[in-house]
This record gives structure tokens, sequence and C-alpha cells, in this order.
């Protein structure tokens, strides 16, 4: 009885050794796609897909998805694959993703990531990797000021929308009293303390709210003490539009200007009547100022309006998939192609400076107004 | 900008009005966190699903109000009958969804004789999954409503204003407060529930039906946390997949701040902590609040280790 | 008792015999308006069985935890071995050499019987976090501690030499002592008390004389010079409640003191030297067990009848 | 259907029973040898390519996390749970605030160890010191362990006297101001987060030999390495003086006193000890994903350590760890569901305690003891 344990035990063993030697296989051991004449390749896609945040992500991906439909569909001997990854928003959870995309070689370049800490997390891989990023939302000032050579994004950082939020409250709302606020999240305190720099002055009081947060009392008092005439918000609509409501309903009717955190329909919705007249800015086109047919096609494919980024997601996609139609199909080819690149997209002029942002000079940031419950474009804000 | 982190003018410049703001934040506070104490008092358990309850009467606020046709600031009539709709709504979907959680859960865990961990950690499990359902189903964002009853300034004292929301809040939650207190204190089915809170075996041997009173709980429990969502709702117009989380933990604070299973302390508790959270976001900023909150609990704690008032459902009367 | 293998009998210090190892002086204890104990003095002496009797309500138990520092008397003091015990910590004063059992008994459900005793043996011993983890303190080793080289297999009797070489240069830590004391000590007791037998069951499932038993035991280990039991035949028949007199007077006579709080009479008068008895919170009689038996107050105490109908 | 299929699990129990009742009686030595090989399967993981056992890596699907990264992951929740064992199994003290050692630990070589940190910029300018200049990687660790030992010395100190449930609101208050604290400050990075934090091979480089940048796998096994010393010190401690006490306390903390537990003393080390392993995995996440920021050490991770710990089998290693493997593993393997995933991890969680309340892998006396309990329930209740 005893012995068969042991000769169990050993076979087990012997069994777990063999295969330890002989089965050193790792998923990412297929390095088809390198270069060897054929077309297409296959794109890695990362972002908060599900979640709480998911909603600012999701048109995104879908303009991207939207892209590489019509490229296969155009392109039939160069087939591209679109490999979507979860990361619910989290750094954590991208760190891994990273290390699956840059292991396997069958991947030649990488849209994302759509949020600042998880593209915080991940640049140093795929640049390890040589992996190309392009990403359509990740906003941070400071992404671009590390040095790192394949983060390129086709859209506006921070500093240049905290720049035009400023100018705008300046120039348009010709404001005297800014009242900031941020959520405390990287995006919100970023673009805040961006806006707070090019007002200098003018703003008078700040304050600070919290995630989750229902009641805005105190930030109500403040605003009322500061007596300002506008007010700017950084953060995400689950806040924002409580408090909005709130405000309104507390009788201050300063002007209400937030950042493209809160380019989400559900903003209006969630506000209600305390929404009307409020500014949303956005480094995105309006959907009739963006190139070609684009958002007819994207509302004829997902029956909705491209929303945040939608387009940015579509123009990500694009920027490699021309590049993949070139015939680029190495991950140091295409980071060239992305370097190099210089054309036309739907939600701006797209040319990459040294740093991967886009050339200043191209950035556009429109200002909406919200009109009837409506996400409305109001005008470009011109930086000079 | 001031440069201070600390700005007392502007506590101290309109001490009234920061006062009012908090204690109509407050009362909300406390009729969540009469639920946590009525089941405390009398199973020693801390019902962590409770939130959900809360969190399922707001969602059926917003449902109903949109079956009726709501739309911003209705004639009075209509502002009546929206809110006894509202109210018949909610406390009927969270007393239902309390007593069920008792039913499906918590009655089996009984009868196992499971200690408390198994409770706390089951009653997690419940409030994941019906917060989730609530995300698939509702959609992560915030869902809006109708302005039904449109702010106005009642009277001012000073510098200090006082609305028609905040009276209502806060009147209605003393209204139930001491309806529940005299429910418990006066009726027979309240000796029931302080019979069982001092000891369960006894009350059995002396005839008490401790799985009804059990049951009681939990329904007055829900019943409360629909009212405290009518509120809710009325306030500030917005609910959310999670609402239940933050109020919920800030409710059970509550609790345990005026003492768990005490009703009395769950009143007290929750309108300190809704001053409390008030004026530090006004002393700074309202992301230090709920450290604020926190660290006025541990500092009580520490003095009076049992909360203000102290524990026990059974000896509430006091 | 000088045996170096009886690791159950306690160490006689030097002290003379007979002299008062805890002293209750004029201790009175009020709750609110009610007075629980009134001006109650007596003392234990060392090396004897006393008996704390009294009816029900009588303050016995108020007595008992004012002298194990439960409760701090209104006036007067407890003094043991002539330091004062009430203001200390429960686990001080089981330092001060004072351990008791419980009327309903408490002990570690989830715990088996030897691990319950060696929690009483730890209270004598010192390995604390670091010394569990790191095993840093050592002693150079006696030789009939260093560790055993007796397998036939060749890997581990290897193994088992590696060890005592080790052992040697190195000597053993103090953490392996202690437990290795404390077993063998809670072995003894176990054995002492009677249910050795059951050493590894948990001690919910052991049966209820055992349970009682286990709670003298586990008393015991942490080697007091008093030892209190708080009524330990509750719940016996009278066979073993024979058996529990045999052991009291067996502990004493390995050299512990013992103090009894028993509601039955016919329990104390056969094993005690000496008996206190209270009514309403004050001490009514104390003398040997034949004196304290005739007298009429406690007669009347026991029986009902008003103490001053004389 | 629960009688059911509480049916199907008293039988399924019954089945496992034997089996670990013949594991435990093998001779010592087959045991170990059995533990070894088993320690040798969980090194060799990562390379996982047994045919039919390739179901199991979650780069199975396509959109599948990377294996030995996941590996990682799981890794550092099993030492989150060893160490939140010690508080909650072996101490019976609830702990909803762990979450905040695991930020204090990986804050310490976030703060002290990358260059981009406040803290080091500060002390750079202060001592004249280059630009490269920080602490290294190895004197972060002695640093974190400190640092959350202290921590949990300085929350266990007035807290330790409350009760069970006051204990856990006021632990979770705890987390919750660690988190804002490190939001709200400009020294700790705010809500920016901090990147490059070293590993041991120094900041986070593509020249990095070993713990590189792409290979997740060295990461495993350092982890894996940290698990099972940790094991090892947790199992001296459960069977020592120390433990016995930790166990005394959860079982009757009064009786316990009375037999001369200092019982403070010994909570507070079950706090600084539980801290300290908190704290040492917090140091790895930090190193591993060479950036942190306050969102991942939310209260709701806490609650769900807890969770795991409890579901697992409070008080057994075995259990507790397979509870937290399974935390990090399941929503990683299951990303068909990803919408799901939290509602399935709330019903199984539910179904965990309604079916089998002592957890996943009970200690052995923690089966009994809900076993004695369920016979002496009264019918009626």
């Amino acid at each position: 009885m005893r012995r068969k344990y042991v000769r169990a035990l050993g076979g087990v063993a012997l069994a777990a050794a063999m295969v330890a030697a002989v089965g050193c296989q790792d998923s990412g051991g297929d390095d088809n796609a390198s270069g060897d004449g054929t077309c297409g390749g296959k794109i890695a896609i990362f972002g908060a897909f599900t979640g709480p945040n998911a909603g600012l992500v999701i048109p995104s991906l879908n303009g991207a998805k939207l892209a590489v439909k019509q490229h296969n569909a155009e392109n039939a001997d160069c087939q591209v694959t679109l490999q979507e990854f979860d990361t619910q928003g989290a750094p954590e959870q991208a760190t891994p993703i990273a290390n699956q995309v840059a292991q396997d070689q069958s991947f030649t370049s990488v849209i994302g990531g759509h949020f600042s800490g998880e593209t915080k997390a991940t640049m140093p891989t795929y640049e390890a990797a040589g992996l190309v990023m392009v990403s359509p939302s990740a906003t941070a000032t400071e992404l671009t000021a590390a040095g790192n050579k394949s983060f390129h994004r086709v859209v506006g950082n921070d500093g240049t929308q905290g720049a035009a939020a400023a100018v705008y409250f300046k120039d348009t709302l010709k404001s005297q009293k800014v009242f900031v606020i941020d959520d405390g999240s990287t995006y919100g305190a970023g673009i805040a303390a961006e806006l707070t720099k090019g007002l200098g002055s003018q703003v008078v009081a700040s304050d600070k709210v919290q995630t989750d947060q229902t009641n805005f009392d105190a930030t109500i008092s403040k605003i009322k003490a500061a007596q300002a005439d506008a007010i700017a918000y950084g953060g995400y609509t689950n806040e924002a539009a409580p408090l909005l409501k709130q405000l309104r309903a507390a009788g201050v009717t300063a002007k209400f200007l937030g950042f493209d955190g809160l380019y989400d329909p559900a903003f209006p919705q969630g506000a209600g009547a305390g929404a009307e007249g409020a500014i949303v800015t956005c480094p995105c086109l309006p959907a009739a100022e963006a190139g070609g047919t684009f958002s007819a096609d994207f509302e004829k494919e997902y029956g909705e309006a491209p929303g945040s980024y939608g387009a940015e997601g579509y123009d990500a996609a694009k920027v490699l998939l021309d590049g993949y139609k070139d015939g680029k199909s190495t991950r140091k080819e295409l980071l060239d192609w992305v370097d190099a690149y210089d054309k036309e997209g739907v939600s701006k002029y797209i040319k990459f400076a040294d740093t991967g942002d886009v050339d200043p000079s191209k950035v556009v940031i429109w200002a909406y107004e919200i009109k009837g419950g409506q996400i409305t474009p109001q005008s470009e804000i011109k930086l000079s | 900008m001031k440069g201070t982190f600390v700005d007392f003018d502007a506590l101290f410049g309109h001490l009234g009005q920061h006062t009012v703001d908090g204690l109509s934040k407050g009362s909300i506070y406390a009729l969540v966190a009469l639920g946590y104490t009525l089941v405390y008092g009398v199973l020693r358990l801390i019902n962590f699903a409770h939130s959900e309850v809360f969190m399922i009467g707001t969602f059926t606020v917003v449902g109903t109000w949109s079956v009726l046709g709501a739309t911003d600031s209705p004639a009075i009539g209509t502002v009546i009958l929206l809110l006894l709709a509202g109210l018949v709504a909610a406390a009927a979907a969270s007393g239902a969804t309390a007593v069920a959680v008792e039913r499906i859960a918590y009655r089996r865990l009984r009868r196992m004789n499971a200690p408390p961990l198994i409770f706390l950690i089951t009653a997690i499990g419940l409030s994941l999954v019906l917060s989730e359902a609530f995300g698939l189903w509702q959609g992560r964002l915030v869902k809006g409503m109708p302005t039904i009853v449109e702010r106005s300034v009642l009277f001012t004292i000073g510098n200090t204003e006082v609305t028609n929301i905040q009276a209502i809040t806060v009147v209605a939650a003393l209204i139930m407060m001491f309806g529940l207190d005299t429910f418990i204190n006066r009726t027979r089915y309240g000796r029931g529930v302080r019979a069982v809170a001092q000891n369960p075996d006894t009350a059995a041997l002396m005839g008490v039906n401790k799985d009804r009173v059990i049951a009681l709980i939990f329904l007055l429990g829900g019943l409360l946390a629909g009212a405290a969502a009518l509120l809710y709702c009325l306030r500030y117009g917005n609910t959310r997949f999670n609402v239940g989380f933050v109020l919920g933990l800030k409710a059970f604070t509550a609790a345990v701040l005026g003492g768990i299973g005490n009703l009395r302390g769950a009143l007290l508790g929750g309108l300190l902590l809704g001053i409390v959270e008030v004026y530090a976001a006004t002393l700074t900023s309202s992301n230090w609040e709920d450290v604020a909150a926190f660290v006025v609990l541990v500092v009580v704690l520490l003095f009076r280790p049992t909360g203000l008032l102290g524990e026990s459902l059974g000896r509430a009367r006091a | 008792m000088s045996d170096p293998e009886d690791l159950v009998s306690l160490a006689v210090s030097e002290q003379p015999r007979r002299d008062d190892l805890l002293v209750v002086d004029h201790v009175t204890l009020r709750f609110g308006g009610v007075v629980a104990l009134d001006d109650v003095s007596f003392e234990v002496r060392r090396g004897e069985i006393l008996g704390l009797i009294g009816p029900n309500g009588a303050g016995k138990t108020t007595c008992f935890n004012a002298m194990t520092g439960v409760y701090r008397p209104t006036s007067g003091e407890v003094r043991f071995d002539g330091e004062r015990v009430s203001g200390r910590k429960p686990h001080q004063i089981n330092r001060m050499g004072i351990a008791r059992t419980f009327q309903n008994i408490r002990l570690f459900p989830e715990m088996t019987a030897l691990e319950n005793v060696m929690v009483g043996t730890d209270s004598q011993h010192f390995t604390s976090v670091p010394g569990a983890l790191f095993r840093l303190y050592r002693k150079r080793a006696k030789p009939e501690e260093l560790p055993v080289v007796d397998s036939d297999n060749g890997l581990v009797r290897a193994w088992q030499q590696t060890r005592l070489a080790f052992a040697k240069v190195f000597g053993i830590s103090r953490h392996t002592l202690e437990e290795r004391a404390g077993e063998q000590k809670g072995m003894a007791l176990l054995r002492f008390v009677g249910i050795a037998d059951r050493a590894n069951d948990l001690a919910r499932n052991l049966p209820y004389g055992y349970q009682r038993r286990l709670e003298i035991a586990r008393a015991l280990a942490t080697e007091p010079k008093l030892l209190c039991l708080d009524e330990p035949a509750a719940g016996f028949n009278p066979a073993e409640k024979e058996q529990l007199l045999k052991l009291i007077r067996d502990i004493r006579d390995k050299g512990y003191t013992v103090l009894l709080i028993e509601h039955d009479m016919r329990l104390v008068m056969g094993v005690t030297d000496r008996i206190v008895v209270l009514e309403f919170g004050k001490k009514i009689a104390e003398g040997p067990p034949a004196e304290v038996r005739e007298n009429p107050k406690v007669i009347a105490a026991y029986l009902g009848v008003p103490a001053d109908a004389s | 259907m629960t009688e059911t299929l509480r049916e199907i699990n008293d039988r399924r129990q019954r089945l496992t029973a034997g089996i670990g009742e013949r594991v435990r009686a093998l001779p010592r030595w087959q045991k170990v040898l059995g533990l070894l090989a088993f320690v040798g399967f969980l090194y060799y993981l990562p390379y996982l390519g047994i045919p039919g056992l390739t179901w199991f890596r979650t780069d199975y699907i396509p959109q599948g996390n990377n294996w030995a990264g996941v590996l990682f992951s799981c890794a550092i929740y099993v030492l989150i749970a060893i160490g939140l064992n010690i508080v909650v199994g072996l101490a019976g003290l609830l702990d909803l605030g762990y979450v905040g050692f695991y930020a204090i630990g990986a804050y310490s070589v976030a703060l002290f160890g990358s260059t981009q940190s406040p803290v080091v910029e500060a002390l750079q300018n202060r001592f004249g010191l280059s630009e490269q200049w920080a602490v290294s990687w190895a004197i972060c660790i002695p640093l974190a362990i400190t640092f959350t030992m202290i921590s949990g010395v300085i929350l266990g100190w007035p807290t330790l006297r409350l009760r069970g449930d006051y204990l856990a609101i006021v632990t979770l208050g705890f987390g919750e101001i660690i988190r804002i604290v490190a939001r709200n400050s400009s020294w700790t990075g705010g809500p920016q987060g901090i990147a490059a934090i070293p590993g041991p091979e120094g900041a986070p480089s593509a020249d990095n030999t070993i713990f590189g940048l792409i290979d997740p796998k060295p990461w495993y096994w350092l982890a894996l390495t940290v698990v099972i010393v940790m094991v090892f010190a947790v199992r001296r401690l459960e069977h020592s003086r120390v433990g016995r006490a930790w166990l005394a306390i959860r079982e009757d903390e009064d009786a316990a006193a009375v037999m001369g537990v200092p019982g403070f003393k010994f909570k507070l080390w079950a706090f600084a000890m539980g801290a300290a392993l908190g704290g040492l995995s917090g140091f790895l996440f930090a190193s591993r994903n060479a950036f942190i920021e306050p969102t991942q050490f939310n209260v709701y991770l806490s609650i769900l350590f807890v969770a795991a710990v409890v579901a697992g089998g409070a008080g057994n290693i075995p259990g507790v760890a397979i509870g937290a493997f399974l935390l990090a593993y399941l929503p990683e393997r299951f990303r068909d569901f990803s919408e799901y995933r939290t509602l399935a991890f709330g019903l199984a969680l539910v179904l965990v305690m309604l079916l089998r309340p002592q957890g996943l892998i009970p200690s052995r006396r923690r089966a009994r003891e809900l076993a004695d309990r369920r016979k002496e329930a009264p019918a009626n209740v």
C-alpha cells in the first residue's frame, strides 16, 4: 500500500520534470509575422472596456474597431486583427497585459492606453519591446515629458486643453473670478492644475471633491462665499452631474465649464435641467466637422453618435492601419512609420512631434454647450 | 488661491449655515443607520447588505416617478402624489429586499449557528450581487431624475438659510426616528424585539417567536431605508448602482459613533457625522471629509468604547 | 518532592510555612447603593485548603472576584504576598501567583487538551515573536536535550546527525526548550488530574468531568502559589465528587495553597483545613470545619433561621 | 435546490476527507517529498504545458492575460492572505483596513526608491545628492517592513482595546485614511502616483536582464519564494507560544488573560506581523509594476481580502492561500464574462458561505467546530 504511494509520487515527480524539460513552451513563441513580406498583422488595444469608467472608453474602442473593419473590407490581401485587452483602467491589470503583448511577437503595434495611469505603468514595457503605442485618450501632460520613444497620442494633452479653457474663460466668458474644482483623480487634478496655471490670479478659490461623493453643500458654500462668476470642473460625470444639479438648485448661476471627462451623454442626462448652458471643452472635433463620412459610418455601425474619443480611436487605428497597408509589418517598421506619419485624420491633422504629442499647431480644442440636454458644438477655441 | 490649508473664516463666517447643511446631510445617515442598529441590536451582526437595500429604494423612486411621468417642478397636487407614490414604492421595495435577504441568507446561517464572521462575509457577497445586478441592469453612470420639489428658502436666521428640502429631510427623519422609538418601547411587537435583543433564548422560552421578530426587524430597517431613499432622491436628484456603498459605510460609522444597537445613538451619530463632515469639508476641502469622519470616530471610541450613548437595543429606554 | 522527575509539584520557597499568603483586609464593596461586601477580613495561609462558603447570594463570587482583581474594593484592600492585588491586569495577577478556574467552564474549545494546558505553562515562558521566528536566543545544550540519532534510513540518519552537530555547536534555542518543557509539564499535569488519555482531543469534545479537570490542570500549569477553585464540583455525582476531593488534597500535597469556593457543605467539610462563612456580604464565621459546623450562626444561615433568634 | 446542493457537497466532503486522512497517515519523509514535489510544481507553473492542464492558463483565451503575470498577482494575494490570516484567522481580530498596510508597503519603496518621488527629490536637494540617487531596493525592504510594523502598532495601540465590530469599522477607516492621504498630499505624488519604482536590479529599464520589463516569470519566482519563506515563518509562529496565545485570545480573551496571556501585547504583535506581511506584499507589488497610484488601494480591496480569507478557510494557511489564489485567478481566467465578474464573485461568496461556512479548505479544528455547532443548534431556532 505504502509502496504504491511512493511509486505514484515518484511517477508524478518524474512526469513533472519531463514536462518541464520538454514542454517548455511559452504561448508567445510563434514569431511568424516578422517582416516576411506578408501584409497585415495584429494590433493590441487595451483600456477600461468594463468597469465603472468604461463609458468613456467604449466609443474609442468602437472607433478603432470600425477603422479595422473598413480596412479589412477594402484590403482583402492585407488583413489586420484587433485584439482587445480589458484592463478595467487599473494599472496593475495593464502591466501583465503589456507583458503578454510584448512577448507575443505576432503583435506589432498597440492602441492605448486610454487612461493616464495604465499608460504610465506600461510605457516602459512597450518601449523595451519596441512596440509603438498610439493612444486615443491618455491626456496627462507628463506622459510625453519623460522621453519615451514608443508613446504617441492623437489627442491634445491636458496642458493644451487647460490653456484653451483658460483662454475661453478670459476671452469668451470674460470671467473675473473662477472657482476651480477637481475630483482628485489623476486626470481631474492634472487638468485643474493646468487650468489654474493658465488663469493665474483669476482663480479665486478651489475645492477638491472625491469620487462617489454625493453631497456638495460644502463646495457650494465655498463657491457662494467666493462670489465666483464661473466654475471649472476637472473630473468625470459621476460627480459632476450631481454637483451641477445641486449648484443650480442652490441658486448658483455662475457659468459652469467642464473638460473632456464630461464629454459624455450621461452628463446632461444626470444633471437634468441644471446642465443647460454648461460648457464642455474637448480636444475632439464635432461630428459634423470630422473628416469624411466617419460619424455617419459610426452611427450606422453602432446606432449612436461617436461620443467621447470615438474619432480619436478611429484615428489611432487609422495611423497604424495605413502603415500595415504600406507593407510595414515589423514592430520597428511600424514605430518608424508612426514617427513619420503626416496626414489628415478625422479628428485633426495628425503629425507627431518628437515627444509623441500631436504637433501643437494641429491640436484643435472645441467648446461645446449643453443645449436641450444635448452636447452641441459651440466654437473652436483658438489658442493664440 | 488661498495659501493656507485650513480656512477658519469659511467655517465660522457661516457656522449656522454649515450646521444646517450638516444636519440635513446627517438625517439621511441617521435613517440608514437605524437599519444597521436595529439588526445589530438584535442579532449582533453587521448587515453589510443594508446599503444595497437603500440603493434599491432609490432606484425604485426613479422607476416610480418615470412610470408616473414626473417632470420638473409639477403642480402641488402632483407633487404630493409623486412623493406618496415614491415613498410607498421605495419603502415596499426596500422592505421586501431586506426581508428577502434575511430569509435567503441569514435565517439559514442562524440555523447553522454560524459565527458572526460568516454572516459578515455572506452579507458582503449579497451586497456585491445586488449592486452589480443593478450596475449591469441600469448602467454604471449616474441616473438623473426630475426635480420634484424646487428648492426654496423657507426662512433665514442671520446669514443662515434654511431651505424647504432641508426642513423636510430633518423633520421627516425626526418623525420616523421617534415613531420607531415609540414602536420599540411602547408596543407589544416592540416588547418582543427588546426581549429578543436582551436574551434570545429566554425570549423564545417566553413564547416570543424569534423568527417573526427578526423578520420584523429587517422589515423595519428596510422601510426606513426606503424612506431615506426618497429623501435622498428629493435632495440629490441622482442615484447610481454603487450609491449604497459609501452611504452605507457612513451610516454604519454613524451607528457605531452613537452606540450601535441604540436607536437614539443612531440619530445622534448620524447628525453628528453629517455636521463633522460639512465642517471638515469647509475647513479644508471636500476630499478630507472622510478622514475627519473617521478620526472623530476613533477619538470617540477611545473615550467611550461603546459609542456616545452606549449600545444595546434592550436597554435603549435609558 | 525533590524528585527531579516530578513536574507537578510547586517549587517550595524558602519562606516559612503557614504564614499568610493572601490577606483580605477590611474589604467593603459597593455597587451603587448595594453593599455586596461589608468589611470582610480573613486570610489564606500558605499550604492550606481554605473553604469559602455561604448560601446563595452571600457574596462568595463577589469576594472571589475582589480577591482575583476583577473588582476593585470600595475600601480596604487585598494583599497577596504583601503586594496589593487590585488595579492590576488579569495576566499580571496571574504572574503574581494566583490562578483560578471558572464556575461555568471556560476552556479554549478549539484547542486540544494539551494545548489548553500549554497556554498555562506558557505563562512561565518568555519566547515572543522574534524568539519564535528567528530562534536566536540559544543555550548550550545539556546531553539529554540533544537531538537523538535513531533512524535506520541512511538519508534520515544523515539529517539527524546534521541536526545533532548543529545543536552541539550552536546550542538549543530557548523556544525549543520551552516547547519541550511545556509539553512535558503539560502531559505530567494531564496525568496528574487523570485525563492524559484524551490529551490530543479538542477541549470541546471532552466529557464534562474531563473539562473540569482540564481547567484545574490548566490553572496549575501557571505554577500558582494560590489556586482558586470556583465551585469545581458543580454538576458532579457523588463518585466524581469523591475523586475530586482526592485530587484537591493531592494538589495541596504537591505544595499548592487552595482556595475553594463551594456550595456543597459536605465536600467542603471533607477537604478543607479552615472555612470562612459569608452571609449577606458579611463574614459570620471562621475556623476549622468542626468548629464552623457547630456555629449556630452558620446553622441558622444554612437552615434559613434568623441568627439573632437566640 | 440548496438541499440537493448541500447533499452533493456533503458527499464530496466525505470523499475528500478520506483522502485527507490517508495523506496524513503517510510517513513523514513521504510527506516531505510530496511537499517538495508540490513546491517544484509551483516553480514550474509559468511554463505549464502539460496537455489538458494548459486549459488553466490565463492566456488560453485570445484576450487572456499573461500567465506568469497573473501568477505573480496570485502570489501577491496569497502573501496578503497569509498576513491577514494571522490577524483574522489566528488572533480572531476583524481587520477591514488591511489594504492600508499594503499601501504603506508599496509607498515605502515608491517614495524612497524611485528617482521620481517627491521624497527622494527633497532628499536630493537637502543633501546635495545626484539626480540619479535613490534608496536602493534592498534597503527599501527593511524600510517597508519597519514602516508597516510601526503603522500596525500605531493603529493597534489605541484600537485593540475595542471589541470585534468596533475594531472592524475603525480599521476600515484607517485603510481609507491611508488612501486619502496618499491621494491628497503632494509628498506622496498625489493622484498622479509614482513611476520608476525600482526592482532588484534597480530602476526599471530595458537593460535589466533578469527582472526585466517584458518577462514577468522571474518576478513570479521571486514572489513565490517570498511566499514560501513566509509560510515557514508563520508556521513557526503558529506552532509556538505565540500561536497558542493567539488562538487562546480568539477562543476566549478573558480566560486567556486569567491564564497569564498578556492579551494586548499579543494582539499588537498579531497586528504588527500581519501588517509586516501586508507591507511586504505591497512592496513586491510596487516593485513589479514600477508604478502605483492611490486608486489601487481602495477599501473595497480590503473587504475582498477578508472575504477571500474567510471563504478559503480562516486559520488554515492552505485554505486562505487557495481563497486568495482564486480571488486573483478566476477573474483573469474567465475574462469572457468580464462584465459579470463581480456579480459571479458575490454569488460564489454567498454560496460558499451557505454551503461550506468553514471555508473551502478549513482548518481541521474549524471544520469540526461548525459540524458540532450544527448538531447543537436546536431545530426550531
